[in-house]
C-alpha cells in the first residue's frame, strides 16, 4: 500500500524524463526552457479539440488509452523498490508482467481498430503482427533470469543479482528485451504501430486530449518497462550507498535514455522483414541465451 | 480564466502545422524544417495550422477543402505562395519568398487566446449518403451487407492476387497532400489487408523545378518512411544548404539502407544515389501502378517515394478519370 | 489477496488519472459538421467503411504463435525448480527448445514468416 | 459478508455479464474482448482461490488467443463490426437444449462431488509443488503434450499456409461440387484454369 505513491512518483518522472530526452535526442531543442516543454505540450493538446470520425467505436476508442496506461500501472506494481517495499509482492512477477504484454497488444490493436479509419486499422494489425512474436522473445529471456532466482517474483530475480548482474551473466538478454519495450512503447525500429509511414498509425486520427492520454500512456508504458528491466537486468535497488528506491530511479533513467536513443537512431524495416527476422534471428538468440542462463545455473 | 492560463501555457509550445505541397512545396517545408518553433505533423488531426505551400491544380481544390475540414479546432489556414480558396474568408497570405515563422506563431497566438476565431467548415454538413431513417433498422443498411449502414458502403469481396484467399478489397484515394507521398501524387488503390492489389494514379506529381536540392529532399521523405524523422529533418536543412556532406554516413549509423530488404534493392540503390546528392538512372519502362501491385504498404510508400520527379512524370502519368470520379467532383463544387 | 486488492487499486488509480483527458471539457474554438469526420487520408478519401474482413497477412504465423505459447507456459513451473532439479531439468530444456526449435525450422520452410 | 465475498460476487457478475453481451454484440471486434473479460474475470476468481499460477496463466492466454480469435473473425465473417445488425445466435433448440444439459450435468457434479476440505497454507509454494510434479509423476503427459503441439504447429501450418516449399498448396485441388459430380462451387486455381 504503501509502495503505490511511489510508483506513480516514478512513473510521472519517468514520464517527464523520457518526455525531455526525446527532445533533446532529436534536436529540437525549443523551446529555450525544454524543461518545461512537455508541459506546454500537454497544455496545446489540452485546449484542442477532440475529434471523433464518422462512426468510430468510441467506447472502446476511449478505453485503449485507459487500459494502456492501467498496464503500465500493473507492471511497474511488480517491481520492488527496496526489499519489501513493492506494491504487489506476487510470486508470480513475471508472468504477470508477461500477461501486461500480452494486453497491450489488445490495447493497441484496438485504439487502431476503433477509429474505423484505413491508415489506423492497418497501423493495429500491422502492430500485432510485431507483437506477438517480440513477447515470445520477451518470455523467453524473462525466464532465462527466473533460473538462478528459483522463483518466479521479480523481487527473488533482483536478490539473486546481490553477486553479479544478470546483464553480465546473461548478456544476450537484455538486448532482447530492450527490442520488446521499444515495441510496446511504440518508437523508432520497432514503432509498427503508431508509425510515420501510416501518418501516425493508430494515432493519425486522434487530436486533443485524447492524444495527450494516448501519449502518456505510452510514456508510462515505458517507464514501467524500464523498471522491470533495470529489476531483472540491471540489479534493480541494489547497490551501495544510496537508499533502494533512489538505484531504481537512477537504472530506470538511464534505460529510458538508451531506449530514446535506439528510438531516435535505428530504422524501422517493412514489417514482413521485422517478422522473418523475429522468428528466424532473434527468438533463436533468445534460445541461446536460455541455454547460456541454464548452464550458468548449474554450474 | 482557466482558458487563459492554458493558453498561457499553450502558446509556448512549438506551433504544430500540417504542409499542403504544391508545386515547389517540398522545398519550402524544407526551410521550416530547421525551425525548432514550428514543428511539421504527418496528420492532419495533429496539427493547428493548414499551411498550403505553393501553387495548388484545380483538381486539388476538392482535396484541400476534405483536408481543411478534418483540422480540430481551434484551426486556422495559412496561404504561402498559394491563391486562397474562394471560401477562405479573412485568408492569411504570405509570398512564396517571405520567410512564414512569425505570422503562423502570431496566428497561433491569437487562435489560442481565441482572439481569432477559429475557422467554419467549407464543406456541407452532410454524411456521404443519406442514411438516416432508411433500411431495416434505420440505420441505412440492408441485410447483412447491403446499403449504406451510417453512411457509407461496406467494402466486398474481391479476387486476390498473392495467397489466392477472397477477402474484402478496400479502395482508397490517398493524397494529393499526404506527406509521405511526392507532392501532388495521389493515387487510387484497392487493398486487401495492407496489401496493394491494384493501384491508379489519378493526378500525378507536381513536375520538377530543377532545383539541385531535389535528391536530399527526397532522401528526406524516404528517411520519414523508415522511422527517422531527425535524419528527414538533417536531410531538408542539407538541401537548404546544398550540401550532404556525412548524410550517407548517418544514414549508414541507423541502418537506413540495411533496414531495406532484398525485393526493395532498386530502392536502396535511389535512396543511396539520392543521398549523395544524386539520382540512380531508372530505365522507366514499367509504369508505376504496376510496380506497386502485390506490395505491402510501407515498402510501396518507399518505392513511390524513390523516383526521381523526371521517371515519376514518365511512368506514372494522369490516368483517364473514372466516371464518377467525375461526378463526384463535380458536386462538390457545385456545393 | 491483499497484493491482488493492491494490484487492482494501483491500476484504477492510473486509469483514474487518465479518464479526465478522454472527457476533458474545455475546448476553444468552433463547432463542427459531418465533413470534419472524414477519414484522414492526405487529401484523398475512403469508399466504404474500413471495418471489412481485414486480410492479415501473417495468418499461419499467428497459429504457430498459440501452438508456442502454449509449450511456453509449461516453462514457467519448471524454470522455478530448474536449479533444484539439476540436469534431469537441463535434458528437458534440451527436449523443449528442439521441439520448439523443429516447429520454427518447419514453418520456415514452409514459407510462414513471410506476408502471405 | 467479507470483502473476500464482495470481492468473488462482483467478478462473477462481470465474468457472467460480459458472457451475455458476447452474444448480444454485432461487433466481431467487441465479442471476441468480452469473452476475453469473461475469462480474465475467472481468472481473478482463480489468483483468489491460491491458485497463482493458473490464474495469471489464464489471463496471459487469454488475452494472445483472444487477439488472435478477433483477427481470424474479423476476417472471415460478414459484416465483422456489425455496421447491420444481426443475430449472433443460431440453431436456437439445439443450442438451449445443449447449454441446459450441461448446466445440469456441471450443477449435479458440483453439488455430489466429494470435495476435498485440506485447506492450502498462504505460503504453500504452488509453483514449486507443480514444477516438481512436471518433472517428476507427470512427466509423461508433459512430455507428450510437448509433442502433441508440435503435431498441432505442423498441422496448422499445412492448414492455413498456401506458400509452401513445393509450390501453392491448391495447385491441382478443385472446389467439390454443390450435388455429387457437379460444376465446382467456388474458385479454381489459376494453375488448373489453364489447363482447361
Amino acid at each position: 500500500m504503501t509502495a503505490i505513491p511511489l510508483v506513480f512518483a516514478l512513473l510521472a518522472a519517468g514520464i517527464w524524463f523520457a518526455a525531455i530526452a526525446e527532445r533533446f535526442a532529436s534536436a529540437r531543442r525549443f523551446p529555450s526552457a525544454i524543461v518545461l516543454a512537455p508541459l506546454w505540450q500537454a497544455a496545446r493538446l489540452l485546449s484542442q479539440q477532440r475529434v471523433r470520425t464518422e462512426y468510430p467505436d468510441a467506447l472502446n476508442w476511449a478505453l485503449a488509452p485507459l487500459v494502456y496506461g492501467a498496464l503500465a500501472v500493473a507492471g511497474l506494481s511488480v517491481v520492488p523498490f527496496a526489499p519489501g517495499l513493492v506494491v504487489a509482492p506476487l510470486d508470480t512477477g513475471i508472468v504477470l508482467w508477461g500477461a501486461c504484454e500480452a494486453l497491450t497488444i489488445v490495447a493497441v490493436f484496438l485504439h487502431g481498430w476503433s477509429a474505423n479509419s484505413m491508415l489506423p486499422l492497418i497501423g493495429g494489425y500491422r502492430f500485432v503482427a510485431i507483437g506477438l512474436p517480440a513477447m515470445l522473445l520477451s518470455m523467453f529471456v524473462l525466464i532465462a533470469a527466473a533460473l538462478p532466482a528459483q522463483s518466479l517474483a521479480v523481487g527473488a530475480i533482483v536478490e539473486s543479482q546481490r553477486s553479479m548482474w544478470n546483464m553480465v551473466r546473461q548478456p544476450l538478454g537484455l538486448p532482447l528485451f530492450l527490442l520488446l519495450g521499444l515495441a510496446i512503447s511504440l518508437r523508432g525500429p520497432m514503432d509498427y504501430g503508431d508509425a510515420s509511414d501510416l501518418s501516425g498509425g493508430t494515432a493519425a486520427e486522434v487530436s486533443g486530449p485524447h492524444r495527450l492520454a494516448w501519449g502518456i500512456a505510452r510514456l508510462a508504458m515505458l517507464t514501467a518497462f524500464a523498471a522491470m528491466g533495470a529489476s531483472v537486468f540491471l540489479g534493480g535497488y541494489l547497490g551501495p550507498w544510496l537508499p533502494g528506491p533512489a538505484w531504481l530511479a537512477l537504472k530506470t533513467a538511464a534505460l529510458l535514455l538508451v531506449l530514446t536513443w535506439l528510438g531516435c537512431n535505428l530504422a524501422r524495416m517493412p514489417a514482413p522483414r521485422m517478422m522473418a527476422a523475429l522468428w528466424l534471428v532473434l527468438l533463436p538468440l533468445s534460445f541461446l541465451d536460455l541455454v547460456i542462463a541454464g548452464v550458468e545455473a548449474l554450474l | 480564466m482557466a482558458v487563459r492560463a492554458l493558453a498561457w501555457l499553450a502558446e509556448r509550445s512549438a506551433t504544430p502545422v500540417y504542409i499542403a505541397c504544391g508545386q515547389d512545396g517540398d522545398a519550402m517545408a524544407a526551410r521550416l524544417a530547421q525551425v525548432p518553433a514550428i514543428s511539421l505533423q504527418h496528420s492532419i488531426r495533429h496539427a493547428a495550422i493548414l499551411l498550403v505551400a505553393g501553387p495548388y491544380r484545380d483538381a486539388d481544390r476538392p482535396a484541400l477543402r476534405r483536408l481543411h475540414d478534418q483540422l480540430p479546432h481551434p484551426r486556422a489556414t495559412v496561404w504561402w505562395g498559394a491563391v486562397p480558396l474562394a471560401e477562405a474568408q479573412d485568408a492569411v497570405t504570405i509570398a512564396q519568398g517571405d520567410h512564414p515563422v512569425a505570422r503562423l506563431r502570431r496566428l497561433d497566438r491569437n487562435l489560442l487566446r481565441g482572439e481569432r476565431a477559429s475557422e467554419p467548415d467549407w464543406l456541407p454538413d452532410e454524411p456521404p449518403n443519406e442514411w438516416r431513417g432508411k433500411g431495416d433498422h434505420g440505420q441505412g443498411g440492408e441485410g447483412m451487407m447491403g446499403g449504406v449502414p451510417y453512411g457509407r458502403p461496406m467494402a466486398m469481396m474481391g479476387e486476390e492476387m498473392r495467397d489466392a484467399l477472397m477477402l474484402d478489397a478496400m479502395t482508397i484515394t490517398i493524397g494529393p497532400f499526404l506527406r509521405t507521398l511526392p507532392p501532388g501524387l495521389s493515387l487510387e488503390l484497392t487493398l486487401q489487408g495492407d496489401v496493394i492489389q491494384q493501384a491508379r494514379v489519378v493526378t500525378p506529381a507536381y513536375p520538377a523545378s530543377g532545383g539541385a536540392s531535389e535528391p536530399l529532399l527526397r532522401a528526406a521523405r524516404m528517411l520519414e518512411s523508415l522511422g527517422l524523422p531527425d535524419l528527414a529533418r538533417r536531410a531538408q536543412i542539407s538541401a537548404m544548404r546544398d550540401s550532404a556532406e556525412g548524410l550517407l554516413a548517418a544514414a549508414r549509423r541507423c541502418g537506413a539502407l540495411l533496414a531495406l530488404p532484398a525485393e526493395l534493392a532498386d530502392v536502396r540503390a535511389r535512396l543511396e544515389a539520392a543521398l549523395r546528392g544524386g539520382t540512380a538512372p531508372d530505365p522507366g519502362e514499367e509504369w508505376l501502378v504496376d510496380r506497386l501491385a502485390g506490395m505491402e504498404w510501407q515498402s510501396a510508400l518507399l518505392r513511390i517515394a524513390s523516383f526521381d520527379p523526371a521517371t515519376l512524370a514518365q511512368i506514372a502519368p494522369a490516368a483517364e478519370p473514372d466516371e464518377d470520379e467525375e461526378d463526384g467532383d463535380e458536386k462538390e463544387r457545385a456545393a | 489477496m491483499g497484493a491482488l486488492a493492491n494490484l487492482i487499486l494501483a491500476m484504477a488509480v492510473g486509469a483514474a488519472l487518465l479518464l479526465p483527458m478522454l472527457w476533458w471539457p474545455m475546448q476553444l474554438g468552433g463547432a463542427s459538421g459531418q465533413s470534419q469526420q472524414v477519414p484522414f487520408l492526405g487529401g484523398g478519401s475512403q469508399s466504404a467503411h474500413a471495418w471489412q474482413r481485414f486480410h492479415i497477412r501473417y495468418y499461419p504465423m499467428t497459429l504457430l504463435f498459440i501452438a508456442f505459447e502454449m509449450e511456453m507456459m509449461f516453462m514457467y513451473p519448471w524454470a522455478v525448480v530448474y536449479v533444484e532439479t539439476g540436469i534431469k531439468a537441463l535434458a528437458e530444456m534440451g527436449m523443449f527448445l528442439s521441439i520448439l526449435g523443429v516447429g520454427i525450422v518447419y514453418a520456415w520452410r514452409e514459407g510462414v514468416f513471410r506476408w502471405q | 459478508m467479507t470483502a473476500a465475498d464482495l470481492a468473488f460476487y462482483v467478478l462473477s457478475a462481470i465474468a457472467v455479464v460480459s458472457g451475455w453481451r458476447v452474444f448480444r454484440t454485432d461487433s466481431m471486434v467487441r465479442a471476441s474482448f468480452l469473452l476475453m473479460l469473461s475469462f480474465i474475470a475467472v481468472a481473478a476468481i482463480m489468483l483468489m482461490l491460491a491458485a497463482p499460477y493458473i490464474g495469471m496463466a489464464t489471463v496471459f492466454m487469454m488475452a494472445v488467443e483472444m487477439m488472435v480469435m478477433a483477427l481470424f473473425m474479423v476476417m472471415f465473417m460478414m459484416n465483422p463490426a456489425g455496421l447491420n445488425p444481426m443475430n449472433m445466435v443460431h440453431q436456437n433448440r439445439l443450442s438451449i437444449g445443449a447449454g441446459a444439459t450441461a448446466f445440469v450435468g456441471l450443477t449435479v457434479a458440483v453439488l455430489f462431488t466429494d470435495l476435498p476440505h485440506e485447506k492450502v497454507a498462504r505460503q504453500a509454494p504452488v509453483i514449486r509443488d507443480l514444477g516438481h510434479e512436471l518433472l517428476g509423476p507427470s512427466m509423461l503427459i508433459f512430455e507428450s503434450a510437448g509433442v502433441t503441439l508440435l503435431a498441432a504447429m505442423v498441422a496448422s501450418v499445412v492448414l492455413s499456409a498456401r506458400s509452401g516449399r513445393f509450390g501453392p498448396s491448391d495447385e491441382g485441388s478443385r472446389p467439390p461440387g454443390l450435388e455429387p459430380g457437379g460444376e465446382p462451387a467456388g474458385r479454381i486455381p489459376e494453375s488448373e484454369q489453364e489447363d482447361e
